[in-house]
């Protein structure tokens, strides 16, 4: 029993390293750092959630990965949005997104963000995520099962570590498109109060 | 080393100025006060008799300070507790001024009276004569005396009991005289507590006691206030509870007065800091302040240097004292009193953030604060020397150690020992400011370049609405500032409660009433309430001296 | 040579912090049935904190609360002596003592606090308010314990403490001790006295805003005070050590109780740990000082 | 109680819908008289729910209120119709603290202006200008497809049997092509093996 | 002017909110002086979809509108349904929905352990829990193919027989479960810290609780017995022996010592059932579903879900679209009216413990 659990950490383990790529030895490095700890935001945006709670605790237990919660969006380099997204939740959404710092990467669950899934009708969930944030990572299912997220997990991992998951440097070249179409479905006036050269910002200590 | 002045005889009775080593420490105080002072006054639009009032107050601390007989300290006593009602009522209200007048007299009746004890008991005002005088006298006699100095004294210090006047008065006088009240006027307490018992007595363990719950309780007490100043008038009460406790106990009078050189100028930093923030924005409550660090950094980093002294962290002054004062303590074995100052001075800690977070940090709770100004430089350069004076005695703690072995060696005590300014030694232990300073100094710096030389780069956020709030967006109607409510909490814990819900007031305003009801039969002969009060006054005056001398 | 001593300290302080924060998630990972993460995952996350892109900051003395902390952490860990009767490993603590080591330990927190307060997170302010309330309680009857064995060792002089237990005071004065533990629990934020990042209260209270290489450095700086604390607590109650394997196993030993105890018992509301620590800890602990000092 | 009810409150009997279900419909002017007679004379007293129906065809809403009694053990469903434009109903979030929010639901889904009810903000949508979202002349649809885009693919928005014809004739072509082909290659293979030989 | 007070967001992107939603708190100190309750974050607009479409295609969406226990709502569904269509449905189906629901409920109250060991920092019983439920989730995979949603008690029946030997695997887990329980109450239930927490902290009166509507553990954890499945007894619940167990402090500590009975329940219950468990069919006959319609006419029907009462109100129009379906969870009278209230005096720290305890589930109310 516990020789097939380890076996299968062991497995996990091999595939996250089994990516090979050609980089400088210093990116090598932070990419591996940036791949063996993923901080994952708390915010269960939709019905997805529920199958949050099993991934990360003792069945499936995704902090043998390094893969943990984060509290507030200051320390996540992941969000999950997990599922339908309306549009009260959407504007939360990318306002927490922005405060995540770089890089960050974002992580979507379930047939809803893919293309509206159930509710394709529905006229308050929007249908296809990658038009509103950057998506690094869709896992498929209604809902995935927690070998499937973590599937992805391993999958973003190996991209990071290839140094391949550059969704964040994608909104920032792109943000007035996804401010377009930000402001197409919340309305002119919700916009957050950011500027759009936010992203611009150099310099600093 | 004594210096007689002058020897006046009047019949039988001597007077006698004298310069001690004491004296001057303490008239050093009065001066660092005043001319640190005199820097801001230009600021205000103050009438021509504050400064007359001003300096007859200055005379009368002097002559406190350099009488060297009872008589002459009680004038100067009187004179100081009269102009202060005076200059109060520039801005004070009529409650808070008969608060003060009906103690500040009660005070000083029982000060004369107890003087007029010693004064029975060898026909002598002179402080030399004094101890023997105490020791002649019986013990009913001497207990009576004590009561009765030690009520004077703790009306002036404003000790947990009887702080009833001082908290008020604290909040409502001009800004620069609450600095002078706390800075000075309070250590004319302590100075009466040397002259008066100290050196009359042998160390009083019930007044250590005094003083340790007068800390504990005023600390808690300031950490509930709304008002700065009230946080800082509490403060004082307690930062002299520490100084009671350690003249309570063999051998403090090193750590009391360090610590009396320290918190006056701890306080008239603060003071000074928390006057140029009312100058400039209007405001003096928590609830109604804030944000205004990047308004005024220079005005903050000098209460930040004050708030570090005031907690007594080592890189700075206040430590000094406070280890002077743990050393004594610890020295004389009263270790659940120990345990008491410390546990205050941790308690602390709260009110210290408060004070620091309610005004400079969090968010501006009104818009016009967004527009405030850095303050003049009238404000800023008495800062600047009074932090200047701070840091250089957090890194040379030692650097007065001589000067205070003088006084001590005057009052025949035990000295401290001194190797260079930078090492602070007790009987239990030493430290050495300087390296403390220098490695928390270097490491500081250290960090400092390591931290700017990460790959990851800090960018400002946008604006200070740019914050993690659980992925809602506050705005300008948002209420953000947690000034207020800092503290409150603590009402919940069942002991806590007791210290903080109960207050002496209650107590005085029974007693006014009281005393209300029964002044209303003497109303009919006397019109006006104050000549009510000094009439009641004279009647008791005259039936207690019919009592002591009898 | 006394530098090259002081980057040893460092070195040993941040490795051996990050070791048993390593430990501690795998640990508390097998209370909880789990296999938890590898050993060094605590410090890969701080690395990977380092190599942020970007942080987020709110001025000048944002930017300086988490160095103030981490200043904090290095200068209380250079006044620690880690070994008794040697002055090797010894730092600084010959020109300090065991007073100023008390202040340092809160220098840091106060000084994050105004990083923190700058930050204008309210649930900051919060989580910092909590810290400072639960501060007195917690230190309350740690100082009632130090103040009595400093009394007994006639010094309040660390290595000198150290030295002075022939029985360590632990066995000699157990109710000092346990006095003294409960507050070293909440100062190593364990539960039940861990109301300051209270995650599901006060989101992460005041870590609430740091991102990036701000969290990095408090991170790594959490790894040194811890280590710093428990080698303090080891010189003060468990007799000191001699050489670094009797310093780590006696810092194991007493983290391992710790976390052990931590992840048994539910948290309490800030109001109920500052009642609790008020009423038993703090008599124990008077108990214990005047049992030890009667004589 | 049912005779009661019938001479001085509804129009028709009580309908026994379960042993634990009763049913009446009623004229609004009457429906706080009869709750209040129900409320008062019997143990109904819990406000279950509110719940409004939109018969477009017919012009009206059926508001239905559903008060239990205090064991639980019975429900009555008071049925009124309102008229569907400007409707504007009377509060009853006085009587029943619970009443404040499903009437705060129901404004926001059916436009329903209840008087008396000191809060109808918005509590599910945010910032919805369009029709009330649960009125049946919102073609939700309709606007899926002026607001928002598909991925490309996707195909539920067709008719199913328009769709399953199609399909059918996919498949057919599909199977005649197919055959066409094997045919085809039959026939190629024959001739290569003919070739062959 | 004055700015005594600080207002704070409790949700919905925060560790210790019960789903996507939010409290917005004022505060002075840390005790709450107003608590306004903000949903919609999770708005899909169910009773609209659920106009759009037929009843089988409506069928497969209705699980997805409470999240953490959707049994009740395919339940309910499938008896507004049969009602209004007038199926009777076999003695078998019944019984495997009774088993179905009450394995619901077991995981719901799993998931609640969970939450409330959670908002007290006791982590390891959460992550025992939720292992544990994992359990119970195993077996719904091996009897519907799915975790979370199952879309198996179909209108006029349930969707598939029971796999062979199913009934045993559930008796052993059932028998693992009644020894796992004990465990719960040494570390959780009665754990020093969760009692010093728990007791005397979100209290509701019995009378409040009578006159506003509240349902399931609020009315029992003051002492009143309310329960469907003994008020209004549905599918075979009325030939089971079980209790409503009831408890009088109206608390916090109160409605857990309640869950935790109810859990005791289920599993009596779930033995029962697969004692009794009758041979038959499954699914009686159903007109094809394109062409299945509905009569005009209104229902209202309810169970017991691990929360309280979970009713739906279904009207038809003579077509085979449903013309409307109104959800009424136990959540939204819970979220509104009493949170709002009992939020008012308590203390920040005690948000996430009652809400925990109320058991507020977002998706529900908004639908």
């Amino acid at each position: 029993m516990e020789e097939g659990f380890l076996l299968e950490q062991k497995t996990l383990e091999g595939d996250l390293n089994s990516e090979t790529s050609h980089q400088s030895s210093v990116d090598f490095l932070m990419n591996w750092f940036r791949k063996r700890s993923i901080f994952v935001l708390a915010y269960g945006t939709g019905c997805g959630a529920i199958e949050m709670p099993p991934t990360f605790t003792s069945r499936y237990d995704a902090e043998r990965l390094g893969i943990r919660g984060a509290a507030t969006p200051r320390q996540a380099d992941v969000i999950i949005v997990s599922g339908y997204c309306s549009y009260k939740t959407l504007r939360r959404i990318i306002r927490t997104y922005e405060q995540m710092s770089n890089p960050k990467y974002v992580l979507a669950l379930g047939s809803c963000t893919v293309n509206g899934g159930m509710y394709w009708d529905s006229y308050n969930t929007i249908k296809k995520l990658e038009d509103y944030l950057p998506v690094d990572m869709y896992v498929n299912g209604c809902m995935p099962r927690p070998e499937s997220i973590l599937e992805g997990f391993i999958e973003l991992q190996k991209e990071i570590g290839a140094g391949k998951a550059s969704s964040w440097q994608k909104y920032e070249e792109n943000h007035e498109f996804y401010r377009k179409n930000q402001e197409a479905v919340l309305g002119e006036k919700v916009e957050p109060s950011y500027e759009a050269d936010w992203y611009l910002y150099e310099g600093g200590l | 080393m004594m210096i007689n002045l002058s020897n006046y005889a009047l019949g039988h009775i001597v007077l006698a100025l004298e310069m001690s080593h004491l004296a001057n420490f303490f008239a050093v105080l009065i001066l660092l006060s005043m001319g640190t002072l005199l820097f801001l006054v230009k600021n205000y639009a103050l009438p021509k008799s504050f400064y007359a009032l001003s300096a007859l107050l200055s005379t009368s601390l002097f002559l406190i300070v350099y009488a060297a007989d009872y008589l002459l300290f009680f004038i100067g006593w009187e004179v100081m507790s009269i102009t202060t009602y005076f200059l109060l009522s520039f801005s004070v209200s009529q409650k808070t001024l008969h608060k003060y007048i009906i103690f500040a007299m009660s005070s000083a009746l029982a000060l004369f009276i107890a003087i007029l004890m010693i004064y029975s008991t060898q026909q002598s005002f002179l402080y030399s004569d004094a101890r023997e005088s105490f020791e002649l006298m019986g013990e009913f006699q001497g207990v009576f005396f004590l009561v009765l100095i030690l009520f004077a004294i703790f009306v002036k210090l404003g000790v947990i009991g009887f702080h009833y006047w001082l908290v008020d008065a604290y909040e409502e006088a001009h800004d620069i005289f609450t600095a002078f009240l706390s800075a000075v006027l309070s250590k004319m307490g302590v100075y009466a507590l040397i002259i008066l018992v100290v050196k009359v007595t042998q160390p009083m363990l019930a007044l250590a006691i005094i003083g340790v719950m007068t800390s504990i309780i005023a600390t808690f007490k300031a950490i509930q206030e709304d008002s700065v100043k009230r946080v800082l008038a509490y403060s004082s009460i307690a930062q002299l509870g520490y100084i009671v406790t350690v003249l309570g106990v063999a051998d403090g009078m090193s750590g009391a007065l360090y610590h009396s050189l320290i918190h006056t100028a701890v306080k008239l930093l603060l003071f000074i800091n928390i006057a140029g923030v009312i100058y400039m924005t209007g405001r003096d409550k928590f609830s109604q302040l804030g944000g205004l660090i990047y308004k005024m950094p220079q005005s903050f980093v000098l209460l930040l240097i004050g708030i570090i002294v005031l907690a007594g962290m080592p890189p700075l002054g206040g430590f000094s004292s406070k280890f002077l004062i743990y050393s004594a303590l610890l020295d004389t074995k009263y270790l659940l009193l120990l345990s008491g100052v410390m546990f205050s001075s941790a308690s602390a800690f709260l009110y210290i953030y408060k004070l620091i977070y309610g005004v400079y940090l969090g968010h501006p709770s009104h818009k016009k604060l967004e527009s405030a100004k850095e303050v003049s430089l009238s404000f800023l350069l008495p800062q600047y020397l009074l932090a200047f004076i701070l840091i250089t005695l957090g890194t040379f703690p030692a650097l007065i150690v001589p000067y205070i072995n003088e006084i001590l060696l005057e009052s025949s005590l035990t000295t401290l020992s001194f190797t260079h300014a930078g090492e602070l030694i007790s009987a239990f232990a030493q430290f050495n400011g300087l390296i403390v300073m220098s490695a928390f100094g270097t490491i500081f710096v250290l960090v400092v370049i390591f931290f700017v030389s990460t790959r990851s780069k800090a960018k400002e956020a946008k604006n200070r609405f740019d914050i993690a709030y659980c992925g809602e967006e506050p705005d300008e109607s948002t209420h953000l500032h947690y000034g207020y409510s800092m503290g409150k909490e603590l009402a919940r814990v069942g002991i806590l409660r007791a210290i903080i819900k109960n207050s002496s007031s209650h107590f005085y305003e029974y007693l006014g009433k009281q005393t209300l009801s029964f002044a209303e039969l003497f109303r009919k002969i006397y019109s006006g309430k104050l000549s009510v009060n000094f009439n009641i006054a004279i009647l008791f005056l005259l039936l207690l001296l019919w009592g002591s001398l009898r | 040579m006394i530098l090259l001593e002081l980057l040893l300290m460092l070195l040993v302080a941040y490795g051996v912090g990050f070791l048993y924060y390593g430990l501690y998630r795998n640990i508390t990972a097998r209370f909880q049935r789990r296999f938890g993460p590898p050993l060094w995952q605590s410090f890969f996350d701080s690395i990977k904190f380092f190599l942020k892109e970007e942080s987020t900051s709110h001025g000048w003395m944002f930017y300086l609360g988490p160095i103030i902390m981490m200043s904090g952490a290095i200068t209380t860990l250079f006044f620690i002596p880690f070994f008794k009767e040697t002055t090797n490993f010894s730092g600084l603590s010959s020109y300090g003592n065991l007073f100023v080591v008390l202040y340092l330990l809160v220098l840091g927190p106060l000084g994050n606090a105004l990083g923190v307060g700058t930050g204008g997170n309210p649930f900051g302010a919060m989580g910092v308010t909590r810290g400072l309330s639960r501060l007195f309680a917690l230190e309350l009857p740690f100082y009632i314990a130090v103040i009595a064995i400093m009394s007994l060792s006639g010094s309040a002089d660390i290595s000198e403490i150290a030295a002075h237990q022939s029985t360590m005071y632990a066995l000699a004065y157990p109710l000092l001790f346990i006095g003294a533990l409960f507050s070293f629990i909440g100062m190593m934020g364990q539960s039940p006295f861990d109301v300051v990042g209270a995650p599901v209260e006060v989101y992460s209270g005041p870590a609430s805003e740091f991102s990036g290489k701000f969290l990095a450095l408090l991170m790594s700086q959490s790894a040194i005070y811890t280590f710093a604390k428990l080698v303090l607590m080891v010189n003060l109650f468990l007799g000191g050590a001699q050489g670094f394997l009797e310093l780590l196993l006696k810092t194991f030993v007493l983290f391992l109780f710790v976390i052990s105890f931590g992840s048994l018992y539910g948290r309490f509301k800030t109001p109920q740990s500052i009642d609790f620590l008020l009423k038993v800890p703090t008599t124990i602990a008077v108990i214990g000082l005047i049992l030890a000092t009667w004589s | 109680m049912f005779k009661t009810i019938k001479s001085n409150f509804a129009t028709a009997d009580v309908e026994v819908k379960r042993q634990d279900l009763y049913k009446v419909v009623i004229k609004y002017d009457r429906l706080s008289a009869l709750i209040d007679f129900l409320y008062n004379n019997y143990t109904y007293k819990i406000l279950n729910a509110i719940t409004c129906t939109d018969w477009i065809e017919e012009g009206h809403f059926a508001l239905t209120y559903l008060i239990t009694t205090e064991d639980r053990s019975n429900t009555f469903m008071i049925q009124t119709l309102v008229g569907r434009e400007d409707t504007k109903v009377e509060s009853f979030s006085k009587k029943f603290k619970q009443a404040q929010i499903m009437e705060r639901d129901l404004h926001e889904m059916y436009g329903i202006d209840f008087i008396g009810n000191d809060n109808l903000k918005e509590l599910s949508l945010e910032n919805w200008v369009h029709t009330p979202p649960l009125r049946r002349e919102f073609d939700t649809l309709e606007f899926v497809n002026e607001h928002l885009t598909f991925r490309e693919g996707r195909e539920d928005n067709v008719d199913v049997k328009a769709e399953t014809k199609r399909l059918r004739a996919l498949k057919k072509a599909q199977k005649e092509a197919d055959k066409k082909a094997k045919e085809a290659a039959d026939a190629s293979a024959l001739k290569e093996n003919e070739d062959g030989k | 002017m004055e700015n005594k007070h600080i207002t704070i967001f409790h949700g919905p992107q925060h560790p210790g909110i019960t789903g996507n939603m939010s409290v917005e708190l004022d505060l002075i100190g840390e005790t709450i002086q107003k608590a306004t309750t903000h949903v919609g974050y999770l708005h899909r607009g169910f009773e609209k979809l659920v106009e759009r479409r037929t009843v089988i295609q409506a069928f497969t969406i209705v699980c997805r509108i409470c999240v953490p226990e959707p049994d009740p709502n395919e339940a309910n569904f499938a008896a507004a349904v049969e009602e209004l269509a007038g199926i009777e449905i076999s003695e078998r189906s019944k019984y495997i929905r009774v088993m179905v629901l009450e394995l619901s409920r077991l995981a719901a109250q799993f998931l609640w352990l969970a939450g409330q060991s959670g908002s007290i920092g006791l982590y390891a019983v959460g992550q025992w829990a939720i292992a544990d439920r994992d359990l119970i989730l195993d077996l719904f995979e091996e009897l519907t193919g799915a975790r979370v949603y199952h879309m198996y008690i179909y209108p006029g029946g349930v969707r598939r027989d029971l796999p062979e030997g199913f009934l045993e695997r559930v008796s052993k887990l059932l028998s693992y479960m009644k020894k796992r329980l004990k465990d719960y109450d040494d570390i959780f239930i009665n754990n020093s810290s969760f009692k010093n927490r728990a007791i005397g902290v979100g209290i509701i009166s019995k009378e409040e609780a009578l006159a506003n509507g509240y349902v399931g553990q609020v009315l029992r954890g003051c002492g009143i017995a309310a329960d469907v499945r003994k008020d209004a007894p549905y599918l075979i619940y009325g030939d089971l022996d079980f209790e409503v167990p009831t408890e009088l402090g109206g608390d916090v500590y109160a409605r857990a010592l309640v869950r935790r009975a109810e859990m005791d329940q289920s599993v009596h219950i779930l033995e029962q059932v697969v004692e009794k468990m009758p041979e038959g069919e499954i699914m009686v006959k159903m007109p094809a579903h394109r062409k299945f319609k509905l009569p005009k006419d209104d229902t209202w029907v309810k169970v017991e879900s691990a929360r309280g009462e979970f009713a739906y109100y279904m009207a038809g129009d003579g077509t085979e679209k449903i013309r409307r379906m109104q959800v009424r969870g136990p959540s939204l009278v819970h979220a509104y009216t009493l949170l709002e209230n009992l939020l008012v005096g308590a203390e920040l720290s005690d948000v996430a413990l009652i809400m925990n305890s109320l058991g507020i589930c977002p998706p529900e109310i908004e639908r």
